[in-house]
């Protein structure tokens, strides 16, 4: 978590800079999620992401210097300076992005686990959303085809309260969510995100249904997004109470107090935290004097090569 | 050769390619218990059961997706739409999905698959069911695009569309599924190159340029202008992304006329594309203004008697020949 | 109702003829929907309706030369020959087509709803659509935004078990559809379509709740269709079994035993048969003898006059 | 004449409009408490309320057939789309639907309504945010296609647009709302007719035929082949559907050159239309060969350096007037 937070961090402040473009969008106070669901799956599963996309991917083991040099747009980056912030990728990981379409990649993901299904392997999918993303008809019809073929994936709607600018409640008359589960044949769960131990415990019986051949579950998870929907966003919709309030359940204090609740030095805490400055502040520096993308190399992938594969 | 029609000419690639490569499925709506709308798949439940003949919702954006995320996977799935007009609906998945993440993920994703069924007018199908739908996919890089008019390109295109490593578009046509032609015997495994025209009809006077439906309206044109003594070369680019424009060129350097025919609207796409490269790569050559025939630029009414004049017919094709020719 | 039945029977010959073109469904079945649905609504009603379109729109008071006109593609027709079978239009009578792309309609038919309200004006909306529709998007999005801005529309699934050759088993993992209703804090009600008295109590409350400023309603009706999906579809995925028993139920015949029942004679009842078969040999004929569809109104309905409107 | 940005021209198009007619509406995400995601509609929401200003989920089909259903009943609604790129989802409501009703329904139907929003890359927002949309909804009769390069065209245009009886794509530029420029005083109405094309900048060598981004591009270059003796006449169309060529032929028959300078892909198009109309209608007028200057036939690439590369540039457009300059 604290490699997730200190990123961002350092993201926005490059972003500032100038050094960082486009549309950066930070998962800072989210990052109990990414974490718990990552805890919980194995090698071989499948995993998609909204644009806010690199708390994920780091949980899944992508190094903070695939990701900083792909948010400066370098060929070292982990999708060569072709994707940017939103578009993150990691194959061999199953990490299989950061996608920009409200809605549409919840149907890829339950593409991959059709595939798993069609293989008879026992891999496991789990799709991120935000709570903007449950009226449009991408997600009706992921959830209507995984919900009819018992597909192994898990839908995960990281229900942070804003889509942008607009809170849940005027996007929806249902306060809890996951009552849409019914309408696709499906379970549905809700809990709160803030606290890792449960948040993966829940995503693990999912995780576990879906494995075993129990079809898929649709999960909200109650959370809070720290920052604006995007470095452009200064967030006037929401008070700093509110802000402020939310902040006491940040993850990260969560996590550190349970640590020096269970006997954890908190030096050695301390000592975590350096070590996790340096590994971003070595990230910067690797983005700051990496190659730039290369031009032949978008000419050459706009198609796949032909031939056996 | 063999004679069969493009129904069946599409059938058989499907079977075979489903049955040298396990990872080849079928999927759309009535594709399997129904044996196709436009039983293009007839058989194939039979043969290869429910997991690789796969019945789906009518959910085009969804199963549209779940086709390209197993192809993502490593899957080679054979997406039917019953008609073209039902991919509006899952428009965005094909442009910003199947097109893109290719080069998104620099090209550690690859997205084999092929999107098929019937395009453009049937009959009387009206407005919402006559879309031809060319000029919105050939835009979008990262995509194929085929539009066969033969059973014979039908057959060797749709292989080759199957095993391409990229997503293809592949264009039928539903008055065209009753069409016979020949077609390389069985044993004979035919793969046409994507991306390559055909030499169609060689003459001297003008080139037509035609793809797809009006392909035979222009054979049966050219036929009567020839009975005139205007000889007509025929060419079907049969791929319209990437476009082989080196046919056409030869051609038109040779006849200094050319004459586009096509189905879709006139505004745009490949008919104004092939235009906009002929005038450039043959400036020099050309004798008169390229022509085009086109579907009218209108919804399609229901009435017969109104669609027989929306559709290019051979009275228009034979005027547009006779304007460029007797040009200059 | 029999005007429906014989107008459609008479439809069938003239496909069979050669008279009508594209693609014709038929609504011989399902009539007692329309018939309960228009008696419960007034004038200034909306009411939208798939390619399965004729029924409602006699029932609403298209004549049957006007529809018939349609079929043959006649200028007399009442979407003058260009929208054919799938695409009749009464816009006097509310009836606002006739749509052919599944669940394309419904949010036209919640946009009619939404004007309703944002002129203040107690008028509703009524959309009917397929078992076949509700698994695509367009269905989910119309039904979360009526449901999120409570407007005055009534949803009316016709479930007649069948979306062509795909029985609803294969295409939806609930029974009950109504429960979808739920994800959209939307009341659902479920009931059997073969009764009219019973059909229009039911859709009277709907209407009379959207009108009153209740919100929208999602209603399934249970309904079966005798013939195929269209004139094309032999329907060889039912058993003759099935299709036996159904037409035990069929609505003209309910109607008729009642009316016997409640003492009406067998003889006026005939008296209306005839009435009705004369007015569809006249419609035919009308049909037959009306001008063709107009080229030069053809390129003048592209694009609407300009100019105050 | 005041100085506005085009954000601003378009916000007070708006207004102006919905002040004038209680039927016009703005609908879209975050168009209300939130001032907009581009601030086009700031203010609007505390002028007009909330009932004329609607805050809607993301739900792109949902709410352009919203739209449509209430411009079909009479209202006349302006649904913003956050950007162009998310119309792909609602591509079926604007082809099937929009476009068709008003023949389907033999005129009984109109369909008053304005699709706008930004279109094309902005910087740096990828593949799937940077769609320059005009090839996919210029092939479709039925609609009008405006893309504004000025902020007085996009005033005059817009509500031209919004009291058209027709639907609308109108079609933004992210890069532009920030830019200013000439537009008439308070007070003074300006309705610039939809379909009309100007002349932008007269010169006598060559024919620059450019809309949009590359609009300040190409008067860039202008001046620089100025500098070198190459005297550019420049035309904007303005509207590409109907595209009135009237002024670009005359300007062809004059200088004998064109060059077409647009951002989109280059396959099809209001780029290849443009040139299979001129080479028709001024071919005997053409010294050389009609030249495009496109957004390269690829996806968006995140990185600058790239992205740079993709997009028309100033050299690219010296090049291909140097090209045609001094062909012959
Ligand atoms: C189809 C579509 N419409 C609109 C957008 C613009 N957009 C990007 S993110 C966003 C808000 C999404 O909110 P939510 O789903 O709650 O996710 P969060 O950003 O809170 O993680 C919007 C409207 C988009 N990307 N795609
Ligand atoms: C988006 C879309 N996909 C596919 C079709 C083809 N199609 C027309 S009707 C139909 C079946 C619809 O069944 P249902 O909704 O149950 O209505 P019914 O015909 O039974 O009245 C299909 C698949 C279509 N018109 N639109
Ligand atoms: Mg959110
Ligand atoms: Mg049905």
């Amino acid at each position: 978590m604290m490699v997730m937070r200190r990123f961002e961090e350092e993201a926005a402040r490059n972003y500032a800079k100038g050094k960082i473009g486009g549309f950066l969008h930070l998962y800072i106070g989210q990052e109990a999620i990414a974490v718990a669901a990552t805890e919980v799956l194995t090698e071989g599963d499948y995993i998609f992401q909204t644009y806010r996309d690199h708390g994920i991917a780091l949980a899944r083991g992508m190094s903070a210097k695939a990701g900083m040099a792909e948010l400066f747009g370098k060929d070292t980056g982990c999708s060569r300076g072709f994707g940017g912030s939103m578009h993150f990728f990691d194959v061999e990981r199953g990490f299989l992005g950061g996608w920009a379409i409200v809605g549409g990649h919840l149907a890829l993901a339950a593409g991959t686990a059709f595939k798993s299904k069609y293989a008879g392997e026992d891999s496991v999918t789990v799709c991120f959303f935000g709570d903007g993303s449950i009226n449009i008809g991408g997600f009706h019809e992921a959830m209507s085809l995984a919900g009819l073929w018992k597909l192994p994936v898990v839908f995960i709607c990281e229900n942070n309260q804003y889509a942008m600018g607009t809170p849940l409640e005027r996007t929806s008359p249902l306060k809890d969510l996951s009552i849409k589960a019914k309408g696709y044949g499906m379970v549905g769960d809700r809990f709160d995100g803030h606290d890792v131990e449960v948040v993966q415990a829940r995503i693990g019986e999912a995780v576990d249904r879906a494995r075993s051949g129990g079809g898929p579950t649709f999960i909200e998870v109650l959370t809070y997004r720290f920052r604006g929907h995007s470095m452009s966003d200064p967030a006037k919709y929401r008070t700093t109470t509110e802000l402020e309030q939310r902040k006491q359940q940040d993850p990260i204090t969560v996590v550190r107090e349970k640590l020096i609740g269970l006997g954890v030095q908190e030096s050695a805490l301390d000592d975590i935290d350096l070590e996790v400055d340096e590994e971003i502040d070595a990230a910067v520096q690797f983005a700051e004097e990496s190659e730039p993308a290369r031009e032949d190399l978008m000419m050459s992938t706009v198609m796949a090569p032909e031939g056996e594969s | 050769m063999r004679q069969l029609r493009y129904r069946e000419a599409l059938r058989e690639a499907m079977l075979e390619e489903m049955e040298r490569d396990e990872r080849v499925f079928l999927m759309g709506e009535e594709v399997g218990h129904y044996q196709g709308a436009y039983k293009v798949s007839e058989g194939l439940l039979d043969e290869f059961g429910e997991r690789r003949v796969v019945d789906t919702p009518i959910a085009e954006a969804g199963f549209a997706g779940v086709g390209i995320g197993a192809a993502m996977a490593g899957l080679r799935p054979i997406i039917e739409f019953m008609t073209w007009n039902f991919s509006f609906v899952a428009f965005d998945q094909i442009i910003s999905n199947a097109a893109k993440v290719h080069q998104m993920s620099a090209g550690a994703i690859q997205v084999p698959i092929v999107f098929r069924g019937p395009n453009g007018a049937a009959k009387q199908v009206a407005a919402q069911h006559s879309h031809s739908c060319a000029p919105f996919y050939t835009n979008i890089p990262g995509l194929y695009v085929i539009q066969p008019s033969t059973p014979r390109d039908a057959k060797g295109l749709l292989k080759s569309a199957i095993r391409s490593n990229n997503p293809v578009i592949f264009l039928e046509g539903e008055t065209l599924y009753g069409v016979k032609g020949e077609v390389p015997d069985e044993g004979v495994e035919e793969l046409i190159p994507i991306g390559e025209s055909r030499l169609v009809r060689p003459g001297e006077d003008c080139t037509i340029v035609t793809w797809g439906r009006p392909y035979y309206t222009v054979l049966a044109a050219a036929e009567k202008l020839s009975a005139e003594g205007i000889d007509c070369e025929v060419v079907d680019p049969r791929t319209l992304r990437p476009l082989d424009t080196g046919l056409m060129v030869e051609s038109v350097k040779k006849t200094n006329r050319c004459v586009v025919v096509h189905e879709h609207w006139p505004y745009g796409g490949p008919g104004a594309e092939i235009v906009d490269r002929l005038q450039r790569e043959a400036f020099d050559y050309l004798d008169a203004p390229l022509e085009r025939v086109t579907g009218l630029d209108v919804p399609m009414p229901y009435a017969l008697n109104l669609e027989d004049k929306v559709l290019p017919t051979e009275e228009r094709v034979i005027d547009a020949v006779k304007r460029v020719a007797y040009a200059s």
